[in-house]
């Protein structure tokens, strides 16, 4: 059973659309698993399923042995799944320290009272989260502007702040939502790294990417989605020869080429 | 004295009127917006013509009136507010007003702790049962009106009461009143419906009422309301007769129904509306034509008894104050309780140290509305 | 069963006020999903300058005519001066703008018109129609037939018109809608001219059965906007629906159950649909986009 | 120096309270202070409520109701002491909220606004209409709570408007403290959160439900706290006080001052309670000034007006 995570069969129908149609793979301890395709896809779709922001329609999700399908996220959260989002959700109404503490909401959070009476042991609580905020801040090289405005951040290391958000959670199973995307080459190996020690550590991590030669790099195993339905999976090598896969990328760029031209 | 300097500053800052020394302060807090603004309004006119008036002949004992009203907007914790206002701020001598019964009882402890003289215009008995020794009021009380509905239904025969009330204050005031006489005075309610001040159509109460038996229908309420119960009255085309309450005595009342749908209606109210039906000779008839005919030239609207309550209240004060020779709010206080034979637009009053309402039963007239016409019920 | 005849007179009367009121939310709820609660004042002085241009000497028709053109005109005095200039502002602070409006038109009207109370003639006379022992007065009828043409006039203004696709698309996605050369001051002036006109519209309609004073647009706002929540904000057919259902509903309960408690029912009723239904009767469900 | 910094406005609010009464001409303006605190305490609540959560509600004064009618009813019905039924009020407020609260809080914007609303109008409506047991809308009388001769009895001899500026001022104090405290906490931050994305708020383990829930119900309390002040130091009470206006007006001044911030909000219900007062000067004009200042604060403040004022002292550019 060493299995972390496992998605079978997973669907959904949005207005009578098949957004995603019977989706299942496996997701190990440490293993880096990318789930690629052509926009419109159903990738995203099939990571909110995943994390219980959308309910499916059809099939099971499996986290550590348990049947988790359509979860609360918060839920989830507690059973060690935490993801980060391709638009950004960052809390713009806090600072980045806030944004990265709140990561730590299920360590620190306590007794209500004691929050409102500013007891010790919710100051104490406070402070705990704080710290290991300030760590992880640095460890995304954001430590210099912890007391900043989240809104004022430019777009790359809130793409960070919300990796390090997540990783507060201290996660067994990490989702990440085309984490690279809008980043110049020198941030996007940055986060390539992280991505590769995060993995180290233990954590499965679910990615979903559009820099195809770092998915390349850092994945161990690959699921290729089109038109909602799994069309291959495998290693990095097999699936980059799959013809299903380069007829799929070929026909989006082909559309998207199309589009253009009558644009 | 540059703490003094700092205070009157502030003072002027923030604008608060600050009233000259030797005029006469009187005060007033009174619904002139609001829910309650049908009575208020009329009130806080009647106060700033008369006392206008007044002024120009030379005042009381030869001081000038300043008179300072608020709009408390019916809401018992503005007038609160404005009581203290009038204490503390605008040292006033006397007040007028609370022109609903929330207002006013809200307000007593702050003139009773104050010892100033407070004439309120609401019509609840609670104002003045128990006496007050600071506390007067110049409206009859709501359970004056329902007894002399009563006591006309009765004489006609009817003795099964639909009641229809506005859920305000003076609707809600009343409709208990009502409840609470009724065995005594023979009749039986048998219906007992509810309407809120703004409701486009009474038709389900009216026909809930018109079911229950009744003989004649007793609408208490202020405002349009009654207006509507009116016109949904002869829509329905319910045999018993409507009888309102003295909240609608205005004419304006009789436009807002209709002619035809007010043909017929009787209501208690003072000789104010049918001044020119009193006979000559009649005590009341030169004060009321004379304070309609002011009103309805200044105002350019129709005389309501809420203004002549004001107008009653000023007047009771003003001879108060002429007959104590002082501004003393004590020395007002003890003239006004003594006020005897005061022939005012409500009727003669007669305050004691056991009486601050000083109205008897004989105040109200019966009123029926004929083509358009408030006229005398023999 | 006439008495239940008369309760539905009674509660479509009441209900097509109601909806009438509520379908002026709807243009500018759409344009900036702001809802107006200035809304009320539109009606309020759609009825008084009636009142008064007929007190005039005016014919009904054109001192109507005239009071629907001039509160149109306050809309758009309303969006240009007070709304414009807010351009950005979050959606709770426009909202206080309006509420601040509603005060100041109110305050307006309190010092121009006075307090009294107010009304102009049925237009079709007082002598009820009777119907299966049940009655019901020419107006409302006209309250009725006012409140369909105005929904009908809606629908087909969003669904059939360029302008009406061009108000949606505006609430959608402001910058979208620039991009793709729709002048969105325009469309704003627009929706506060309609919303404006079709106040004043209610407010003629109504005012023989309401009765007219300064301040009535509290309690019609605050019906019109529960109404319309009911329905749906900013869909018409919600409007209309929601406030005949209102009006209905308070009649049927002033009628059976109690007219004390009357209002009472209609808002346990509309908190119970929107537990079922949170977006009302006819709002359209919007899925969580991430 | 960050506005949000506890002690900070703590120490601010304190001065203003402790030290404008020797600005004061007259005892009245004592009268207008304890208000300004008592709407303060309410738009604290309202802070906690929308300010942290993001959550509206139209519907507060009923709360105010509650907590006003319980120190009114039960020392008469019951003989329960005032000081206890004011408790109990707030307890009643909280049960009430807490059940309420759970349905209500699943809608969302304006959905949430007409429902809160329709809460607020049920209670106006069963005081107004259990005349038996509320007085009716005329109102009801409360029984002294003996503060102030508990006052005197250890040596503070007070007027009595005087009096309740001071006591009014101290739980304004302490409501402030315990706000600004769930501020900085993490079920502050848990509330912020949801505000800012209640999505990710989710995903990093906030149960969501159950904070707008804490929120909720904290803030009813308040606004039960605000309701009682009312009734005690008036002595009497209306239905009035859980009109719907009313529960629009502590938004109002809540928006106006500037959501976010506590000292922002009781800076909102200064300046509205204050301006009626000065208003009165204008006579006929006074409506028509106070929706005109209103809107010019919106348009040209649209952040509040002491984050605005602030923003211009600091001369920070927006």
């Amino acid at each position: 059973m060493s299995t972390l995570l496992s998605v079978d069969g997973l669907g959904i129908t949005f207005g009578g659309l098949r957004a995603v149609h019977d989706v299942g793979f496996s997701l190990q301890p440490g293993e880096i698993l990318s789930v690629i395709g052509p926009n419109g896809a159903g990738k995203t779709t099939l990571f909110n399923m995943i994390s219980g922001i959308y309910h499916p329609g059809a099939g099971k999700v499996i986290l550590d042995g348990q049947d988790v399908t359509a979860m609360r996220p918060d839920l989830l959260a507690r059973r060690g799944m935490s993801r980060t989002f391709q638009n950004l959700q960052i809390f713009q109404n806090m600072t980045v320290l806030e944004n990265a503490i709140a990561g730590y909401h299920l360590q620190e959070t306590g007794s209500f009272m004691a929050d409102l009476f500013s007891l010790p042991a919710s100051r104490a609580r406070a402070r705990t989260a704080k710290d290991g905020a300030m760590e992880l801040l640095a460890r995304v090289g954001l430590d210099r502007a912890a007391e900043t405005e989240a809104g004022n951040l430019s777009y790359g290391k809130l793409k960070r702040l919300e990796i390090a958000r997540a990783l507060a959670l201290n996660p067994k199973v990490l989702l990440l939502d085309e984490p690279a995307a809008g980043c110049n080459a020198v941030e996007t190996e940055e986060i390539d790294h992280m991505i590769a020690e995060v993995a180290k550590s233990g954590v499965g991590i679910l990615l979903v990417e559009h820099d195809m030669k770092m998915v390349m790099r850092i994945s161990n195993h690959i699921v290729v989605l089109d038109h909602g339905e799994k069309i291959a999976e495998g290693d990095p090598a097999t699936v980059s020869q799959n013809p299903a896969v380069i007829a799929a990328y070929l026909r989006a760029e082909a559309g998207a080429d199309a589009g253009a031209a009558h644009a | 004295m540059t703490f003094r300097n700092l205070t009157t500053t502030a003072a002027a800052i923030s604008a608060f009127a600050v009233p000259a020394m030797a005029d006469i302060n009187i005060g007033a807090s009174l619904a002139e917006t609001g829910p309650a603004a049908f009575l208020g309004d009329p009130e806080a006119k009647t106060l700033r013509m008369e006392v206008d008036k007044i002024n120009a002949a030379g005042g009381i004992n030869g001081e000038q009136i300043n008179l300072i009203i608020y709009d408390d907007g019916g809401d018992a914790n503005k007038a609160r507010t404005f009581a203290t206002r009038l204490v503390e701020d605008d040292e006033v001598v006397a007040v007028i007003g609370g022109t609903t019964t929330g207002p006013t009882m809200a307000m007593i402890p702050v003139f009773e702790d104050a010892e100033i003289p407070f004439i309120s215009l609401a019509g609840a008995v609670e104002i003045v049962e128990p006496v007050n020794p600071w506390v007067f009021k110049t409206p009859h009380t709501d359970r004056m009106a329902c007894e002399k509905i009563f006591a006309d239904m009765v004489s006609q025969g009817f003795t099964k009461v639909g009641m229809i009330s506005g859920s305000d204050g003076f609707g809600k005031s009343m409709q208990a009143q009502c409840k609470g006489v009724a065995e005594a005075s023979g009749v039986e309610i048998v219906a007992d419906e509810v309407y809120g001040p703004q409701d486009a159509d009474m038709t389900p109460q009216l026909t809930n009422i018109k079911g229950s038996g009744a003989q004649a229908i007793l609408n208490s309420g202020m405002g349009q309301g009654p207006a509507v119960v009116t016109r949904n009255h002869t829509q329905l085309a319910i045999d018993a007769p409507l009888y309102q309450s003295h909240g609608v005595a205005s004419k304006q009342f009789i436009e807002l129904a209709g002619t035809e749908a007010a043909e017929g209606v009787r209501l208690p109210a003072a000789a104010l509306l049918v001044a020119d039906q009193l006979p000559d000779g009649d005590a009341q008839k030169p004060v009321v034509q004379g304070y309609r005919d002011a009103y309805e030239a200044e105002t350019g609207e129709d005389v309501s008894t809420f203004g002549g309550h004001a107008y009653d209240a000023l007047y009771i004060l003003k001879a108060a104050i002429e007959k104590a020779g002082s501004t003393e709010p004590a020395a007002i206080r003890d003239a006004i309780e003594q006020t005897a034979g005061f022939m005012g637009t409500a009727g003669e009053v007669n305050y004691s140290p056991e009486d601050h309402l000083g109205l008897t039963l004989d105040a109200f007239e019966m009123l029926e509305i004929k083509n358009g016409e408030w006229t005398i019920v023999e | 069963m006439s008495e239940l005849l008369q309760f539905l007179f009674s509660g479509l009367t009441v209900g097509a006020v109601y909806a009438l009121v509520a379908l002026g939310f709807t243009i500018i709820y759409n344009a900036s999903d702001v809802v107006n609660f200035a809304q009320g004042e539109f009606v309020m002085l759609g009825g008084m300058m009636t009142v008064f241009a007929y007190a005039a000497g005016l014919p009904l028709p054109l001192a109507a005519l005239i009071a629907i053109v001039a509160t149109a005109g306050v809309g758009v005095a309303l969006n240009k001066l007070a709304i414009e200039p807010a351009r950005g502002a979050p959606v709770v602070s426009l909202i206080i703008i309006t509420i601040g409006a509603s005060i100041f038109l109110r305050g307006v009207a309190q010092v121009l018109f006075g307090k009294q109370i107010h009304r102009f003639p049925s237009f079709s006379g007082d002598t009820p129609f009777r119907i299966g022992g049940a009655t019901i007065l020419p107006q409302s009828l006209w309250v009725i037939a006012g409140g369909l043409t105005v929904f009908v006039a809606l629908y087909l203004f969003f669904t059939k018109t360029l302008t009406g696709k061009a108000v949606l698309a505006t609430s959608n996605n402001r910058l979208a809608a620039q991009l793709v050369g729709i002048n969105t001051n325009w469309v704003m002036t627009l929706s506060f001219a309609l919303s404006a006109a079709i106040g004043a519209l209610a407010g003629v309609l109504i005012t023989p059965i309401t009765n007219t004073s300064y301040d009535v647009g509290i309690a019609l706002a605050l019906k019109g906007f529960a109404a319309a929540m009911l329905g749906g904000m900013g869909n018409p057919k919600g409007a209309l629906v929601g406030g005949l259902l209102l009006g209905v509903l308070e009649a049927l309960t002033a009628g059976y159950l109690s007219s004390q408690y009357k209002d009472a029912a209609a808002f346990v009723i509309i908190l119970l649909v929107l537990f079922i239904m949170p977006q009302g009767l006819f709002g359209i469900k919007q899925t969580e986009r991430v | 120096m960050r506005l949000s910094n506890k002690s900070a406005t703590l120490l601010v609010l304190a001065a203003l309270i402790a030290l404008t009464p020797i600005f004061f001409p007259s005892s009245f303006y004592y009268r207008v202070g304890s208000l300004i605190f008592i709407n303060g305490l309410a738009v604290t609540g309202m802070v906690i409520l929308i300010g942290y959560a993001g959550q509206i509600s139209l519907g507060h004064a009923g709360f105010a109701g509650i907590g006003a009618y319980s120190c009114a009813l039960m020392p008469v019905h019951w003989g329960i002491p005032v000081l206890l039924a004011a408790v109990l009020g707030a307890i009643i407020s909280a049960l009430l909220a807490f059940l309420v609260g759970r349905p209500i809080l699943r809608l969302k914007g304006y959905y949430l606004g007409v429902a809160t609303l329709g809460f607020g109008i049920l209670v106006y409506m069963a005081l107004t209409n259990e005349a038996w047991l509320t007085g009716g809308p005329d109102g009801t009388q409360v029984p002294d709570s003996g503060l102030r001769d508990a006052a005197k009895a250890i040596g503070i001899n007070l007027k009595n408007s005087e009096f309740w500026y001071w006591f009014c001022g101290v739980v304004l104090m302490i409501g402030a403290w315990l706000a600004l405290n769930l501020y900085v906490s993490p079920t502050g931050r848990a509330l912020r959160a949801l505000h800012g994305s209640e999505i990710a708020a989710r995903t990093v383990g906030v149960d969501v439900a159950r904070y707008k829930l804490q929120a909720f119900v904290i803030s009813a309390v308040y606004a039960s706290a605000a309701g009682s002040l009312v009734a005690l130091q008036n002595q009497f009470v209306t239905p009035d006080i859980a009109g719907y206006m009313h529960s629009i007006e502590w938004v109002t001044m809540t928006v106006l001052g500037g959501a976010g911030s506590v000292l922002g909000a009781i800076f909102g219900a200064g300046i509205l309670t204050l301006l009626p007062q000065v208003l009165t000067m204008f006579a006929e004009y006074e409506q028509l000034l106070l929706g005109l200042i209103m809107m010019l604060v919106m348009i040209f403040m649209r952040d509040g007006l002491l984050p605005s004022v602030l923003r211009l002292i600091r001369g920070k550019d927006e």
